[in-house]
């Protein structure tokens, strides 16, 4: 349930490992490549990672979700390579019988992703170029 | 003993190389490698304070823990999935 | 971008409506039809709406949404008549620059949907039918 | 006055019907409303409680206010979107 790919991400795809009869709901988050940020705009991203380390910090996270809100079922695929934009960078999907657990499990993955997952972004700009993060 | 050490995002820029083993004396910290690459590699110098170290796909905060021979030390600047 | 209808949703045609290059995040609810309530076991679902004033509800919920969380854009696609286990009864997705507002927005305009857009629900179960709300 | 009735879900069963006329004396308030229709279909009565009314597609929770001729009034029951 959890992919690094350098394909295009489709969320439905995605959506769809999650479902299943008894959940009543599913929630999925899907994060773009956004043409600015604060005043600089943006042309693409490159994103790295050092795959086998974010696999594994992916699947602990997806541990964390199935013990902090028992019964919800996760999937998150990044991709990696140069992305456009408009294009799709991330998709985490969770389902559970409930829609609280799904929003909780859904925000609390993507926080942990913005902390400890070891993929890197450079925005390439229409000024340069930056690691975020970083700012250089 | 010998270290595989991983370079990502800018410190992979600053180092010139993704990958590189290093050979340190046996008992050596993870301080001591980071000396060792400072002055192997200049360039990385000002970016120490936004790198963390992982230590065999593991973050490792303290500094002076004794690395292990064939361990993997991977230099992880400032992350940003999504 | 507010819809009722008695067709099946694709809620990735519901999240491309919100879609657009100067957003980063879009988080799409999608609610789904359960295999049961408690220890009942759900054959189908019947939805019925107040349709006019439905529309207006929702629309009116569009309106507290951008009020509160500008540059959101919120589509709400629900669905009535007759569902079975598995189908989608509704699709809410949100878009925003970042993600932080997708998550209060989304969430909002579903609280709000369950308080007072006037959309009915029959369960039909293993063991009788039941007007969801009201439990008879 | 004549007042359009709507009847959804649990209460179109009840009234046997989703939506009919009724004709009310002027300055008719929705509490008289909801007395005209317990008279003509007695299964509704224990069903109010449950009930918000809706004046023109809005709700309204003041039982004393007048109806105006023409308009339409909805039993909305519980709802249960999503």
């Amino acid at each position: 349930m959890v992919r690094l790919t350098d394909d295009p991400l489709d969320p439905a795809a995605v959506e769809a490992r999650v479902r299943a009869a008894d959940r009543g709901a599913v929630l999925t988050f899907v994060g773009l490549v956004r043409d600015h940020t604060g005043p600089h705009r943006v042309e693409r991203l490159e994103y790295e990672a050092y795959r086998p380390m974010a696999v594994k910090v992916f699947e602990g996270i997806r541990g964390e979700v199935d013990a902090r809100w028992p019964g919800t079922r996760i999937a998150i695929h990044h991709r990696l390579g140069r992305l456009v934009v408009g294009e799709v960078a991330v998709v985490i999907a969770v389902s559970a019988p409930h829609r609280a657990e799904t929003f909780d499990a859904c925000r609390y993955a993507i926080e942990r992703m913005k902390a400890d997952v070891p993929i890197f972004k450079k925005e390439i700009r229409g000024d340069g170029s930056v690691w975020v993060g970083l700012g250089s | 003993m010998q270290i595989e050490v991983l370079y990502f995002a800018a410190a992979r820029e600053r180092a010139g190389t993704g990958a590189e083993a290093v050979t340190l004396p046996e008992g050596a910290t993870l301080a001591d490698l980071i000396d060792a690459l400072t002055a192997k590699h200049a360039p990385l110098e000002p970016l120490w304070p936004h790198v963390r170290l992982a230590v065999d796909e593991a973050f490792v905060s303290d500094h002076a823990a004794p690395l292990k021979d064939g361990a993997t030390v991977a230099l992880i600047p400032p992350v940003s999935g999504g």
